[in-house]
């Protein structure tokens, strides 16, 4: 078997991979965009927040100890104590619930009926505010994120490759994680949107606001509802890159990647938003394992978007999206 | 009605109307499965007054957004000054002279009055970016111009009191009056009116009414209109299509059309709203 | 044998003082009117080009010397060109009031024989053909707004543009004779025709020849100081004397520059944009402004508010004698010059006043309270006293003497004297021709030496020499026991109350005076929403008790002001009610310009003025109105009288 | 309060049109102009050149930029960071290609070149709206900034791959390179800006700008009436583009001397001039104005209350204005989408009615 055919299988596997963990991301966009229309830039920020305040709450860090130092000469750190990470990961899904409830309150409750470009702006807004908000919080240093998902690369695949091919494929597990959970994930949501009440209420209110109103669902709670999943989602997307790439800020970076992957899937359709997530994951990777070399490298940066906007040039609605009609 | 002949005829009031100027051949428009109209034939003369009525949902604004370029119909040709319209970009139709109105006001809510009914004029406007940039010369001097005839409309349709109000702040009716005045400002060789007295008061209509034969008579202005109000259109109009599901059910002078009985039983029971 | 330019030392018609402009102020603005949006300008070189164009136009049309020229529209330059050209060719411009009903203008147009009228638009028109039925002798018909009139039959009838484009085309046939007929006009040719509206009987026509208009221009626009290159808003009835000596004889005397609004709804507005120098309204429209002024202040914030009203206190303390160049404290002085950056400044331009160097009003007597307002904002605001047959100016106030109770000296030239009965009199070079076809009320009015009577009572001030107008001399009478009754007098004291619009005294041959009284809608509309009182109509609302007790008040203080002047305290006010309608001109109450007309309110009201003294405390009545489209129709109401105290008789004190 | 029209009447089409018809708002106008061009250069010094007066100005630029594309034309990009780099770097190569031709020159044609760049993003704009569009221009920012940084012909091979710029000197005062003054720094820029706010207040007063707010306030109508979105849109991005482009030349240029174009061009930089148009106005010349002074002043006097004041670590200030500029965007967007000069229209209506309320 040809080496370039074998390396191709392990980067495609690679980009399934760092696909599903986009398709996380873009899920968060999805759930948000269908229920209120607005598309929250924020999403990535989310993440970033969700696993600062994992870490800050898993090793007992004082919030704002740094402003408290600040002005009170004082030198707080740590309060001392290490939760468990399942624990931790409780404590932070309340705290990305009240987030919820508290940007609906102060942002979305007063924009409503606002053009959605209008929302669009204000979520970068609110992505501003809580990436500096957790830096403030939590300290904008690069922490390391360990709640005891398996790390490094996997033996068994590795070796069943090696026997295979004669050439063991390199897969983080935790990538392997990563896409069982996400893929487990993306299962529920979509069970819960299928078939449960809260979750025909959120398709209802995505297809018409007045009709959703009148049968009696409230906008706001379903809002609530959806910002708090998002928010879910960010925690569970926060953990695994995470866990993988430290904490930073590059971390809200990865919305921006979901970005592309809604605009080949579709703002409005779940399963575009996977499958979309999985051909960006597998194209980049093998775009730059082909074509990187010859025109430099680092290609990852921009393919995702490019591919996405010659794409959008001929089908506007995304793989999935509902055709618009224009009307008069 | 007079003997109708390619010269065209003379209507009750003595006006003289002239030969075909559009003239729609078997149209059938759909969207996806659903045939919005279904092989229309009728014809738009020279400076006439030409109504297209029918019950809602009888696919009227579809034909007029056929006429104005919006839609392409599937099949059937729309002919207009005796030459077969190639499919062509709304904004192409609107530069052979075709201007409309809206059901549901399309003003530009962000300017003012005065802007909005400027926009009427872009059509006619001919200084490139360049010379836009410079300003002084002839950009300025177009400007000028084209305010002076954009005056004129303002001063027939006695809105001078409203000039420099952005169009959101205006109360609906006179919203109705601007977009009016901004298809005006084209001077348009067919006029396109879709529901021009939708939700207004009486007097608000007599005057729309009033305008839309000044129009006609200071301008000669062919117009064709939409209107869901009977009384109004038989005032108005010379002659009438009447719609009902996409298929053309009528035609003729308002008297005519008032006798046709496949107008009267798809009127039975229409609220004419 | 008439003065000619030699004799005079200026030219001696309209016609050649508009050939003087043209030369000596050719480039400046003489005639302004905004249209599509901004002012179009015409200097006085080109207006007198369109003029004559006009004139050789209706000259092409067949005008006669001698003919009669009606013109009805709103105040637009090419009516007043009209009308000059009208004089160019030795016939008599006409002005008529724009809302005289059908009736009103037949007559008018009958009396005088109009062969030619111009009118503005095709509202205008469409009365006219419609008298032009019964009337024959109109044979052309000229209109200057095209606005569908298309349809209309063209034969006897054409558009001002057509009339000049063909009087360009045909100026070599007429130019000899136009100047020709130009050159006959003399100082004691035909200026003008101005109908009165009389307050009795049907309108007179007052004839006044060039002297008249000339000489009052010459010696009003050197008593204010007028000059080339002030500005006046012409938005009154043209067919109104004042609009005719303000925005014609004084404009093409002194060559300032006469601007017409672009429609009524824009006149606020316009003002604003021209801040005229020159400016006159008659008290009502002062009022208005005011009330509007009070109204819109009301929702100002606390502070602001409250600024507003210190500063205003300033004003009225310290405003009139700085206008006046009184003695005035340096504190005073500088509270003022602040007062006028934060409120005066501002207010004068939002309301248009800024730039205005002299303003009069008159036609009726003005309120103190709204006189002062704007006295005390440093509007140089006066009063004049006068009639169509004097081309306006009997009497007029000097820079420096201004009183909201006087109505000035005789102007420069004019003598005045009052008669036994006080009633006012007076000659001068103003005074009018003759009534047109109507001799006898001719002779009535103006006697031999020229002496014209007002029908005016009055009296000069000792110390000042200044003339107070008490009231119409016929409607000045004798009370039962004799005593002065001085109606007007008191009405206007109470209309001075912005809650009251009209009021109408009774009590001539009477023991004692009872009144109607008019609610002004807007003020006490406000009145009620501020103190919550809810209404349904302008009737409910007139007869609210609690609108009738304000009214009562005030009614009780004008007693008591009333009271004080020995000479008038028999006429104080023992009853009133509240009208339920608005008395009107197009029921005959008023007249056009809004004087009430005693006679037809006695008789259609006799109802309610017996009931005022039979001491019954409420009346029905049914009375017949006339709706704006010309219907008629009867309102029913039932309303309360109320006795109100009077203030002791200082005469009759004296007396027992 | 200091309003007095009275009395000011136009009386052509010509008066009645320009940009200020109140005579009190020319004064003023005339005023700034003296200020700025009159005064300042003669106090300014170095501190408040590069912190305050010289980022103000090209910003300033940027944000007419944008304003046009987004404000006025209604199409929204993430991509102006990427823009100004193409200015920079086309800026950048046209001082080292060819060393004789006047600065002016180059920064024009850098705008030049940028237009060009932006027509070819815009093309997708015909087919895509809203932040769909908004999305697709991110394509231009990540794709440009690559470009930059892995294409060495850009950057003339320099190991840093850093670009600098080389000393260029107008009427013999250098106005690029280290040693130059800082007045000289203050005035090119003014200069630019005064001609291009000129320009687009052509622009954007005439027919061009007349389609560009019909295709923004509805662009279905707009085509219905006669306007040809491709051009309109596609000339609104070149304009744009072209003022992002001399901006992004002057940035580099004038104000930093040496870029990076990761650092210097980055989407953080897209959405900073974003926010500066957001805050001033969308649809307002006025408001890219006040929105680039307010964004430049927020963190000076930031550092200068939090760091010098208070005495914090500059990156929790830091972090602390993100959070502020943030909550400043949200508030606007509430309470007054149409940014400062929405303040200030109202202010003035209020001057104008003075002593009334309304």
């Amino acid at each position: 078997m040809p080496e370039q055919l074998l390396y191709a299988m392990e980067v495609s596997l690679n980009g399934l991979m760092a696909g599903i963990m986009y398709a996380l991301v873009a899920l968060g966009f999805v759930l948000i965009f269908k229920a209120s229309g607005i598309f929250n830039y924020a999403q990535g920020v989310l993440a970033l927040f969700a696993a600062l305040t994992l870490v800050g709450l898993q090793q007992g860090q004082v919030p704002f100890a740094h402003v408290i130092n600040a002005i009170f000469g004082t030198d707080l750190h740590h309060f001392g104590w290490q939760l468990p990470g399942l624990v931790a990961i409780a404590l932070t899904a309340l705290v990305m619930v009240g987030l919820a409830i508290l940007i609906e309150r102060l942002i979305l409750k007063h924009l409503v009926n606002q053009a959605p470009i209008i929302l669009f702006m204000a979520t970068i807004g609110l992505a501003y505010f809580l990436e500096g908000l957790g830096d403030v919080m939590w300290g904008a240093d690069i922490k390391k994120l360990d709640v005891g998902l398996p790390q490094g690369i996997s033996e068994m695949i590795d070796t069943f490759t090696f026997n295979l091919f004669g050439y063991g494929f390199f897969i983080d597990r935790l990538d392997i994680v990563a896409a069982v959970v996400a893929t487990a994930l993306v299962a529920a949501l979509t069970a819960f949107s299928q078939y449960t009440k809260y979750g025909r209420a959120l398709r209802a209110v995505a297809d018409d606001h007045q009709a959703a109103l009148s049968v009696g669902i409230s906008l706001r709670f379903v809002w609530v509802l959806v910002w708090s999943i998002a928010g879910f989602v960010a925690l569970v997307a926060g953990i695994m890159w995470g866990s993988k790439s430290g904490v930073q800020f590059s971390l809200s970076l990865i919305a921006l990647k979901a970005l592309p992957v809604l605009m080949l899937g579709g703002f409005t359709s779940i399963p575009g938003a996977i499958v979309g997530g999985l051909i960006i994951g597998m194209g980049e990777k093998l775009f730059e394992f082909f074509a990187g070399p010859m025109i430099g490298g680092a290609t990852e940066n921009w393919f995702a978007y490019v591919l996405a906007l010659v794409f959008l040039v001929f089908r506007p609605q995304g793989l999935f999206g509902e055709r618009i009609i224009e009307r008069v | 009605m007079n003997a109708m002949n390619s010269e065209g005829y003379t209507t009750a009031d003595g006006r003289k109307i002239g030969g075909v100027m559009m003239e729609m051949k078997n149209i059938t428009l759909r969207f996806g499965g659903v045939k919005a109209i279904t092989d229309i034939s009728f014809d738009i003369r020279e400076g006439e007054i030409r109504a297209i009525i029918g019950p809602n949902g009888a696919g009227k604004s579809s034909m007029l957004n056929v006429i104005s370029g919006f839609y392409v119909p599937q099949e059937g040709e729309v002919w207009f000054h005796g030459q077969r319209r190639a499919p062509m970009k709304p904004y192409e139709v609107a530069q052979q002279g075709i201007a409309r109105t809206f059901q549901n006001i399309a003003l530009f809510e962000g300017m003012s009055v005065l802007d909005n009914i400027m926009t009427g004029r872009l059509t006619l406007m001919k200084t490139g970016l360049f010379q836009q940039a410079m300003w002084w010369g002839r950009a300025q001097k177009e400007e000028t111009a084209h305010r002076e005839k954009v005056e004129k409309v303002i001063d027939f349709l006695e809105i001078q009191d409203i000039r420099k109000t952005p169009v959101g702040r205006l109360p609906y009716g006179l919203k109705k009056r601007v977009e009016l005045a901004r298809a005006l400002a084209a001077e348009p060789k067919l006029l396109l009116l879709d529901e021009p007295m939708a939700g207004m008061n009486v007097e608000e209509k007599e005057d729309m009414c009033r305008f839309i034969l000044d129009v006609n008579d200071e301008f000669g202005t062919t117009i064709a209109l939409i209107e869901h109000d009977m009384g109004v259109v038989m005032d108005l109009s010379d002659r009438v299509v009447v719609m009902d599901y996409g298929k053309k059910i009528g035609d003729g002078t308002p008297d005519e059309v008032r006798n046709n009985q496949d107008v009267i039983n798809a009127y039975l029971g229409v609220a004419h709203d | 044998m008439a003065a000619t330019d030699g004799e005079v030392g200026h030219p001696t018609s309209i016609p050649a003082l508009l050939a003087r402009n043209a030369r000596v102020y050719a480039a400046q603005p003489a005639w302004r009117e905004k249209e599509f949006g901004i002012w179009q300008v015409w200097t006085w070189a080109e207006g007198a080009a369109e003029i004559r164009a006009i004139a050789l136009g209706l000259m092409a049309l067949g005008l006669e010397r001698g003919d009669h020229v009606a013109v009805i529209g709103r105040n637009r330059p090419a009516l007043y060109w009209s009308m000059i050209a009208a004089q160019m060719c030795g016939a008599v411009p006409v002005p008529l009031y724009q809302d005289a009903t059908g009736d009103e203008m037949t007559y008018v147009l009958d009396h005088c024989g109009a062969r030619f009228v111009v009118c503005g638009d095709q509202e205008q028109a469409d009365k006219v053909i419609e008298v032009q039925e019964r009337l024959h002798h109109i044979d052309q018909v000229v209109y200057v707004d095209k606005r569908g009139m298309r349809k209309y039959d063209h034969s006897r009838m054409n558009a001002l543009a057509d009339v000049v484009a063909e009087g360009k085309a045909a100026h070599n046939r007429f130019d000899a004779e136009l100047d020709a007929r130009i050159a006959e006009l003399n100082y004691d040719s035909t200026c003008v025709m101005l109908y009165t509206s009389g307050t009795t009987g049907k309108p007179k026509g007052v004839v006044l020849s060039n002297r008249n208009i000339i000489e009052t221009s010459k010696s009003s626009a050197g008593f204010d100081k007028l000059r080339a290159g002030d500005d006046v808003l012409a938005y009154l009835p043209m067919a109104w004397v004042g609009d005719f000596i303000f925005s014609v004889g004084q404009a093409i005397w002194t060559g300032f520059c006469v601007n017409c609004p672009e429609s009524a709804a824009t006149m606020m507005t316009d003002l604003r944009e021209i801040g005229p120098t020159y400016f006159f309204a008659p008290p009502r429209v002062f009022e208005g402004q005011l009330t509007q002024v009070m109204i819109r202040m009301e929702d100002a914030g606390r502070v602001k508010k409250a600024m507003f009203d210190h500063y205003m206190k300033v004003a009225r303390r310290v405003g009139p004698d700085i206008l006046d160049g009184k003695q005035v404290s340096l504190g005073d002085r500088l509270a003022y010059w602040i007062g006028d950056k934060l409120v005066y400044g501002p207010l004068k331009n939002t309301l248009g006043f800024s730039r205005v160097r002299v303003g009069y009003t008159a036609g009726e007597a003005i309120g103190p309270e709204i006189f002062d307002f704007y006295r005390s904002l440093g509007i140089n605001l006066k009063q004049l006293y006068g009639q169509t047959e004097a081309s306006v100016f009997i009497t007029q106030q000097p820079d420096g003497q201004v009183r909201s109770d006087t109505v000035g000296v005789p102007s420069p030239g004019v003598e005045v004297r009052i008669a036994e009965n006080g009633e006012v009199f007076y000659r001068g070079p103003g005074t009018f021709v003759a009534y047109y076809k109507n001799a006898e009320s001719t002779a009535s009015t103006k006697d031999a030496e020229g002496w014209v009577a007002t029908g005016d009572a009055g009296f000069f001030e000792e110390k000042t020499g200044h003339l107070r107008i008490i009231d119409r001399a016929k409607d000045v009478g004798k009370m039962a026991d004799g005593r002065l009754f001085a109606p007007k007098y008191v009405e206007n004291k109470l209309k001075f109350y912005p809650s009251i619009l009209e009021a109408v005294v009774f009590g001539n041959g009477r023991d004692r005076c009872t009144a109607f009284i008019n609610i002004d809608l807007t003020a006490v509309g406000n009145w009620a929403e501020r103190n919550n009182i809810a209404y349904s109509s302008y009737q409910e609302l007139a007869g609210h008790p609690r609108v009738y007790d304000m009214i009562k008040a005030h009614v009780e203080e004008v007693n008591r002001s009333v009271a004080e002047d020995p000479m008038l305290a028999g006429c104080q006010i023992h009853r009133f009610l509240i009208l339920h309608k608005e008395l009107d001109a197009d029921d005959g109450e008023m007249t056009r310009t809004r004087k009430v007309r005693r006679k037809v309110i006695e008789d259609k009201f006799a109802d309610l003025i017996a009931a005022l003294y039979d001491g019954r405390d409420s009346v029905y009545t049914e009375t017949e109105v006339t709706y704006e489209d010309g219907r008629k129709g009867a309102i029913k109401a039932t309303l309360k009288l109320m006795d109100v105290a009077v203030a002791p008789d200082a005469s009759r004190r004296v007396a027992a | 309060m200091f309003y007095r029209e009275a009395g000011e009447f136009k009386t052509s089409y010509v008066d009645d049109s320009q940009t200020f018809p109140i005579k009190f708002d020319r004064m003023r106008y005339y005023a700034v102009l003296v200020i700025g061009f009159g005064i300042i250069p003669f106090v300014i010094n170095d501190y408040w050149a590069n912190a305050v007066f010289v980022p103000f100005l090209i910003y300033a630029i940027a944000a007419i930029g944008l304003n046009i594309l987004t404000g006025y034309c209604g199409q929204v990009s993430l991509g102006t960071g990427g823009f100004m780099a193409v200015g920079a770097y086309a800026c950048y190569k046209l001082m080292t290609a060819f060393p004789g031709m006047p600065i002016l020159v180059d920064v024009l044609l850098a705008g030049a070149v940028t237009a060009g760049v932006g027509v070819l993003f815009g093309l997708p704009s015909l087919r895509i709206k809203g932040f769909y569009l908004a999305v697709a221009t991110l394509a231009a920012q990540f794709f440009l900034v690559w470009l930059f940084n892995k294409v060495p012909w850009f950057y003339n091979y320099s190991a840093s791959g850093q670009i600098t710029a080389p000393e260029r000197t107008m009427f013999g005062i250098a106005v690029t390179g280290a040693n130059t003054p800082a007045w000289a720094k203050y005035l090119f820029c003014a200069v630019v800006l005064f001609l291009l706010a000129w320009l687009a207040r052509n622009l954007t007063r005439g027919t061009v700008g007349r389609k560009w707010m019909a295709i923004r306030d509805m662009d279905i109508a707009a085509e219905i009436i006669g306007v040809n979105p491709l051009t309109t849109k596609l000339s609104a991005f070149a304009v744009s583009s072209f003022f992002i482009g001399v901006a992004g030349a002057l940035f580099f240029a004038v104000y930093l001397g040496a870029a990076e174009v990761g650092e210097a061009f980055g989407i953080q930089k897209s959405f900073l001039i974003l926010f500066m148009v957001i805050i001033g106005g969308l649809g307002s010349l006025f408001g890219s104005f006040a929105g680039a002074a307010f964004l430049v002043l927020l963190p000076v006097l930031l550092k200068n209350v939090l760091v010098e004041g208070m005495g914090w670590p500059t990156d929790l200030a830091a972090h602390v204005e993100l959070m502020i500029v943030g909550a400043l965007i949200i508030v606007f967007l509430i309470l007054e989408p149409h940014g400062l000069a929405q303040l200030w229209r109202v202010a003035k209506e209020k001057l104008r009615l003075w002593p009334f309320p309304h």
